[in-house]
């Protein structure tokens, strides 16, 4: 015993050597984590981020690599165009109804998932689908049921005679219908991600909680809005936060959906962005458009981790 | 209550609950379901107005999975997925768990503006970053190669990662930490060996994040990429199957299924482990 | 349709491809998808040549170019070439970022005239020389094309194009005992069928190819244009504004929203739905409906543009454009390749089921009789009516050449959205107009800047 | 707790100068001063007890014995041996966390060999000290399960002993019977005190109840906002505090204190006695006006104020059950205190000025 218990002293007293030091020292340690990280978030997202703000107050195109400093010019063309003002407010009109009608579906989801029935996990698979279907693909399956030919919903409603016989609506090519149709797919794809997430808020939630509250003599309704909701109110802060990124920043669903048609109708930022820059080769304006994206991103989740942090999420 | 009115109300919100249950199945499942139909329906079926779209006016056909498979690199583009997935989240779990413990530990203002700062980049969007991504790569040498995708998705996933593993490793109690490095370990071995075991839920999210966010990006695989050989499922299927003026709309259908179901399955096995991982961070 | 293209990659012992490896170990699952991962570059040994084009509507065009015609001209010419078929829709981002990188393929195939890449591109007056010396002048349309008058450059090579007629359902037309021949008889028939039929015209009215084609079709044929010859911007005229009130009267009449939404292959599949009555595509559409057994191509006819009140004018539904990047590491082959291309431009032709039709007229003494007679088509001389495609097809920019300007102004689909804010009602057509003129006049002034217009 | 004749084999060798000493040791957090100059030795096999209020930097101080902390100035020594800059593990000393830390993701058993195996110990040697360790806190059965498959006082007993089974120089407890029931705290402090003498290993230990320091601790340390106010045996600091702090925060009820003009007056309530209980000689006796008596079996506690003064004093008499006196609310009564059991303090710096007992 004696030797083992020399051994094991000999071992923890080898002495301070270099790599001891600095696995034990935090000032040297926390630097030695993060910097691989930081050094590829200032390589490949903060060096691009940069160029592109550069090119943004330039007159540079995809055709030419010559460019020259044109200062606001960019800035004040965006925002003398309709388009802009349009777009933006699709973006905006986009997110905020998508995320508010997750919100209350994916409630209403979780809360039903969150008891045990039979057939449990096929119901949730199901669920789980829209999330992990590349979205470029399960856009071009929505564009199918949305076809204005071969549009199922309208055989269905026809069918069933919610559609009349001469009803048939164009899910995108009627602007207010386009737009329903581009928020159905970014509820359908989004969903499930919320779903999962206040469904993990659900279960956290220890059960004496709703007992006792049941106990004092409240009803469903009551429990819910006064026990539940309040207490999953962080992790849905998170929810919505990722919904917003996810719908603002995206460009597939209107770019397979409407290209921003009819007539630029649903444009939002970040198609426009698209068409400006790529297709219409004017490369410094689709930087400055989509800069505007990021400050309002900014925005919005410094109020939420500001939210989040109160309530100790972040 | 009479034992009566009990039991029908039970069986009242049993039915409730199975509606609501049977609605957001029908809006969420039902795009997949229309897929198979449409996999399997012969073009002239597809085409043909007058037929009811949910039945098989002709014999179910394998047509489109023959296309799919025989025509196009489908095969090729999953396996490239899975690999470019995979390294994906190799990097990013090097990256992210490290920065992310790092800032979960570190007090003070610095640590906390520099979590908020790394967050505040995924919000910058890809139309901001792909043209100057462009000349990155090439400066690397590594257009059309599967190489610049595992390059550049880190620049999403890594700053979603670290923030979703700050906050998991803030949820675990600086105790064990110390108790760990009181019974032997330094610093740095007791995040490796019992803060990384402890975490093993969050990272698993992290993972799952980050392989789904790979198999979602559009933009820039089909702008690295030309080869059709190094396409990724969500590139190469809408670039091979919309040619010209035609869709494809069978084989496009069948190739969303194949890409789609397997992962989901996989998923759902650890859908609870992944729910304990998001609500490490948020709720104790 | 994918065919696998050549791979980059050889095993220097043997001389075969990684490729024919993998295939004999039968393994086309895992140990192939390591490849992309370590062959990120041509091997050294041979001359290569990248050509970036779209997947072709013709899937047997594709198959003959990449899998028959490259193979023989590369083995000729001691040249590995290598053929990567993208979405067309995907061809600017992808050229954007070549150019951003400097650094891709060697030759790109644009589908419309890029004028704006005219600083990157090496000018390709000694390939036209080539051609014309063997074949005489290219055909008016390809010069306007790629031809930019004030810097005197050639920015691309055009090989073929695709005509753009006008597709009519024969029963229903039949029926009400007219023909579409003119604008006027497509509103007042289009009218009478859906008023009887319920079946709509299908003109696209969208941000998308084909209703930029169409739109232009209305507008040249009506006297009205987005620049005069000498390329000045002449958007705002009356015959715009007639055209556009003509456009909105055929909308209301005749039309459904659905041609709001459209992307290139909607009018395809309403046409072959029988959900149309008329459409302005390529022959994509009958091409389609033969080679998917729809019967209902029987009953559609192809003809030639419409009359306007000013002429008779459409557009080329395509416009194959290749360019060279300066920064292109086989200039030279890639010059050859299109010389030895236009010789062998009636193989092409054939490939694509005379969905291009050539540049240089010479390469295809026989175009009128190999048309009248198609082996697929019902009546077998559907497509003769192309034979004079040239009298009544022109460039995106007429009068005047397609410029820079011009390309912009097509790319972010002004005329389209001009057309259906006025269609639709959401503006007046002065309001459309003047809008589309705002847009149009910041593109022309940022161009005559840089002295490319 | 079983003393195994291994266990104390083991131990016999090991610590030759099991001493742990803190020099001027000083840690100041952004804006705090957490410890503030304190020197502090426990002596080879002590049980020393750190006592104060929370936020004392009781719990600060332990840190930087452990490593966990760096000081900001002064020097730790272990053994004779200064590890002020040493990582935790070349410190060889064990510890035992309020939460007990034990790794959630290993087996009972995976916890307490996870010191040795950290060492690099053979595998037989694990196994056999694992066992021993186990045996002696009577955990076999839960050797296979995980530590949130155990109660509250299954999982303490594995706590310690992990800190037990590598054989440390000292062992430091933070508060390790504060997640305890009552009823368990009792016996948990009988077994813990036990262990100490068995294994014979300098102990340190964190606490903010009193009556544990009392009951265990050999010495005790009392720490007030980052300083040492006194050191010393159980007794020591019950009979002889040295301030106003000390003396109120040691005691239940604490002692009384009356205010005189420059001073304050302090007796502890069970020397305050109704005068004819009071033994002849030398007392103070003072008027006192009883407002509430509480009953606590052994005892009771007799509340009430003290009359003739300018302030009306509160003050609590402790009144062991024996004595029958009869005593009632609202009655007033004189009650003495033998003049030796009167401590003065200083009514500015709160220092004793002479003690009632020499």
């Amino acid at each position: 015993m004696t030797s083992e218990a020399a051994a094991l002293a000999g071992k923890e007293h080898s002495g301070p050597g270099f790599w001891s030091s600095f696995a034990d020292n935090e000032r040297w340690l926390w630097p030695a984590m993060l910097a691989p990280a930081v050094l590829y978030i200032v390589l490949l997202v903060g060096f691009p981020f940069f160029l592109s703000i550069y090119y943004s107050f330039t007159d540079v195109t995809v055709g030419g690599r010559d460019l020259h400093f044109v200062g606001l010019q960019n800035f004040n063309r965006i925002l003398e165009s309709s388009t802009f003002w349009l777009a933006l407010k699709n973006t905006i009109i986009l997110t905020v109804i998508s995320q508010v009608c997750i919100l209350v579906m994916a409630s209403i989801l979780a809360q039903a998932l969150s008891v045990n029935f039979r057939g449990k996990w096929l119901v949730r698979l199901l669920i789980l689908l829209p999330w992990v279907a590349p979205i470029a693909l399960g856009s071009i399956g929505w564009l199918w049921i949305f076809d204005s030919i071969y549009s199922v919903i309208n055989w269905t409603g026809r069918a069933i005679g919610i559609l009349g016989p001469n009803d048939w609506p164009i899910w995108l090519g009627q602007p207010n219908l386009a737009m329903a149709s581009i928020i159905i797919v970014q509820i359908w794809r989004i969903l499930p991600l919320a779903t999962v997430i206040i469904l993990a808020g659900l279960t956290s939630i220890p059960q004496d909680l709703h007992d006792a509250a049941a106990v004092d003599g409240a009803g469903p309704f009551r429990r819910y809005f006064q026990i539940t909701a309040p207490l999953i109110r962080p992790i849905t802060l998170v929810a919505v936060l990722f919904g917003i990124i996810f719908t603002f920043t995206d460009l597939i669903v209107v770019f397979v959906l409407t290209r921003g048609g009819p007539y630029d109708q649903t444009q939002v930022l970040a198609t426009w962005a698209y068409f400006t820059g790529i297709q219409g080769g004017d490369l410094a304006g689709g930087a400055a458009i989509s800069l505007f994206l990021f400050p309002v991103l900014v925005a919005v989740a410094i109020i939420f981790l500001r939210f989040a942090r109160r309530t100790e999420v972040l | 209550m009479t034992p009566f009115s009990a039991r029908a109300g039970k069986a009242a919100q049993a039915t409730g609950h199975a509606a609501i249950l049977v609605f957001f199945v029908t809006f969420l499942a039902f795009p997949f379901a229309w897929m198979v139909i449409t996999t399997f329906k012969t073009t002239q079926d597809l085409h043909n107005v007058a037929n009811n779209p949910y039945l098989f006016n002709d014999p179910p056909t394998l047509d489109h999975l023959r296309t799919l498979f025989a025509d196009t690199a489908f095969v090729q583009w999953l396996a490239n997925t899975a690999m470019v997935g995979a390294a994906v989240v190799i990097i990013t779990l090097a990256l992210a768990i490290p920065a992310g413990y790092a800032l979960s530990r570190m007090t003070g203002a610095l640590g906390q503006s520099l979590g908020v700062g790394i967050f505040l980049t995924y919000l910058v969007p890809p139309t901001i970053l792909f043209i100057p991504f462009a000349r990155i790569i090439a400066a690397l040498g590594l257009q059309d190669s599967l190489w610049s995708l595992v390059l550049v998705y880190p620049s999403f996933t890594v700053p979603f990662s670290i923030w979703l593993l700050m906050g998991f490793f803030k949820a675990i109690p600086r105790d064990i930490e110390d108790a760990a490095m009181i019974d032997g370990l330094s610093r740095f071995g007791a995040f490796l060996r019992v803060v990384m075991p402890i975490s093993l839920a969050g990272i698993l999210t992290s993972i799952i994040f980050t392989f789904t966010l790979v198999t979602q990006e559009f933009v820039y695989g089909v702008i690295f990429i030309t080869a059709s050989s190094n396409y990724t499922v969500s590139v190469g299927v809408p670039t091979f199957l919309v040619r010209g003026d035609v869709y494809f709309s069978g084989s496009m259908m069948g190739a969303c299924l194949i890409a789609s179901v397997p992962i989901a399955i996989i998923y759902n096995f650890f859908v609870d482990r992944f729910v304990a991982g998001f609500t490490g961070g948020a709720v104790k | 349709m994918s065919e696998e293209k050549p791979r980059k990659s050889r095993n220097p012992a043997t001389g075969i491809t990684r490729r024919t490896v993998v295939k004999g170990a039968g393994a086309a699952g895992l140990a192939a998808s390591a490849g992309p991962f370590f062959f990120t570059r041509p091997a050294q040994a041979a001359k290569t040549l990248r050509i970036l084009q779209w997947s072709h509507f013709i899937p047997g065009y594709d198959k003959w170019f990449n899998t028959q015609y490259v193979k023989e001209w590369g083995a000729k010419n001691g040249t590995e070439v290598i053929v990567d078929n993208i979405n067309l829709g995907l061809i600017p981002s992808r050229a954007a970022a070549e150019v951003s990188a400097q650094k891709g393929h060697d030759l790109v195939m644009f589908l419309a005239p890029p004028s704006v890449y005219e600083d990157q591109v090496v000018d390709m007056k000694d390939v036209y020389a080539e051609c014309e010396k063997r074949y005489g002048k290219p055909i008016d349309l390809a010069v306007k094309s790629t031809y930019n008058p004030k810097t005197k450059k050639y920015f691309a090579f055009s090989d073929s194009f695709v005509p753009d007629p006008v597709n009519y359902r024969t029963d229903l037309w039949g029926d009400i005992g007219m023909t579409p021949n003119s604008w006027d008889d497509v509103r007042a028939g289009g009218k009478k069928i859906k008023d009887k039929t319920g079946i709509p015209i299908g003109i696209g009215l969208s941000a998308e190819l084909d209703t930029a084609m169409a739109m232009r079709a209305l507008m040249y044929s009506f006297g009205a244009s987005e620049q005069d010859a000498e390329g000045n911007l002449a958007i705002n005229s009356k015959e715009t504004l007639e055209a556009i009130k003509f456009m909105k009267a055929l909308f209301q009449e005749a039309e459904t929203p659905e041609v709001l939404a459209w992307d290139p292959s909607s009018n395809n599949r309403q046409m072959l739905a029988g959900r149309s009555s008329l459409v302005l595509n390529a022959i994509s559409v009958t091409r389609t409906g033969e080679n998917d057994k729809l019967p209902i191509h029987e009953k559609i006819a192809v003809s030639k543009a419409l009359q306007g009140p000013v002429r008779r004018i459409g557009l080329e539904h395509v416009m194959d454009c290749y360019v060279i990047w300066k920064f292109s590491e086989n200039i030279d082959g890639a010059k050859k390749f299109l010389v030895d291309y236009i010789d062998n431009f009636k193989q092409g032709f054939m490939a694509s089921e005379f969905y291009n039709f050539p540049c240089f007229s010479q390469t295809v003494p026989d175009l009128k009789q190999l048309i009248s007679k198609d082996a697929k088509a019902v009546p077998a001389d559907k497509y003769a009516v192309l034979a004079d495609v040239l009298d009544w097809a022109t460039n995106v920019g007429y009068p005047g050449y397609s410029n820079a300007a011009i390309d912009e102004t097509f790319n972010t689909w002004v005329i389209n959205t001009m057309f259906a804010e006025a269609a639709t009602g959401s503006e007046t057509p002065e309001n459309a107009l003047k809008r589309a003129e705002t847009k149009m006049k910041a593109i022309w002034t940022k161009w005559k800047e840089r002295n490319m217009i | 707790m079983e003393a195994s004749a291994a266990a104390v084999e083991c131990n016999e060798n090991l610590n030759d100068m099991a001493t742990v000493e803190v020099r001027s040791i000083r840690k100041e957090f952004a804006e705090t001063c957490a410890v503030d100059g304190i020197d502090l030795l426990a002596k080879e096999g002590e049980f020393l007890v750190l006592l104060g209020p929370s936020g004392c930097g009781k719990t600060t101080l332990m840190r930087m014995i452990a490593g966990l902390e760096q000081p900001t100035a002064g020097d730790i020594v272990i053994g004779g041996k200064v590890v002020t800059h040493l990582p935790p593990r070349a410190r060889n000393i064990a510890m035992v966390f309020q939460s007990y830390a034990l790794y959630p993701h290993m087996t009972v058993e995976g916890n307490i060999s996870f010191p040795l195996r950290a060492a690099g110990m053979p595998r037989d040697q694990i196994e056999r000290k694992v066992a021993w360790a186990a045996k002696m806190f009577g955990i076999e059965r839960f050797l296979n399960r995980k530590p949130r498959q155990l109660s509250g006082g299954e999982r303490q007993r594995v706590a310690l002993a992990r800190a037990v089974v590598r054989e440390p120089v000292a062992f430091l407890l933070d508060e390790p019977l504060s997640n305890l029931d009552a009823k368990l705290r009792n016996s948990a402090r009988d077994e813990l005190k036990h262990l100490q003498r068995e294994l014979a290993t300098t102990m340190i230990y964190v606490s903010h109840d009193q009556a544990e320091a009392m009951g265990l601790g050999d010495r005790i340390a009392i720490l007030n906002q980052g300083k040492l106010c006194q050191v010393g045996t159980p007794q020591e600091i019950y009979r002889n505090p040295v301030d106003i702090f000390t003396a109120t925060f040691i005691g239940s009820p604490p002692m009384n204190l009356l205010e005189d003009k420059d001073s304050y007056t302090g007796f502890r309530p069970e020397d305050f006695l109704p005068k004819e209980i009071g033994a002849d000689g030398n007392t103070v006796s003072f008027p006192f006006r009883v407002t509430r008596v509480e009953y606590l079996g052994a005892d009771r506690l007799v509340y009430g104020a003290i009359e003739g003064r300018t302030a009306a004093t509160h003050v609590i008499s402790k009144m062991p059950t024996m004595l029958r006196t009869e005593v009632k609310a609202g009655q007033l009564y004189d009650f003495s205190v033998r003049q030796e059991d009167i401590a003065r303090f200083d009514r500015s710096t709160g220092a004793r000025l002479y003690g009632a007992r020499q």
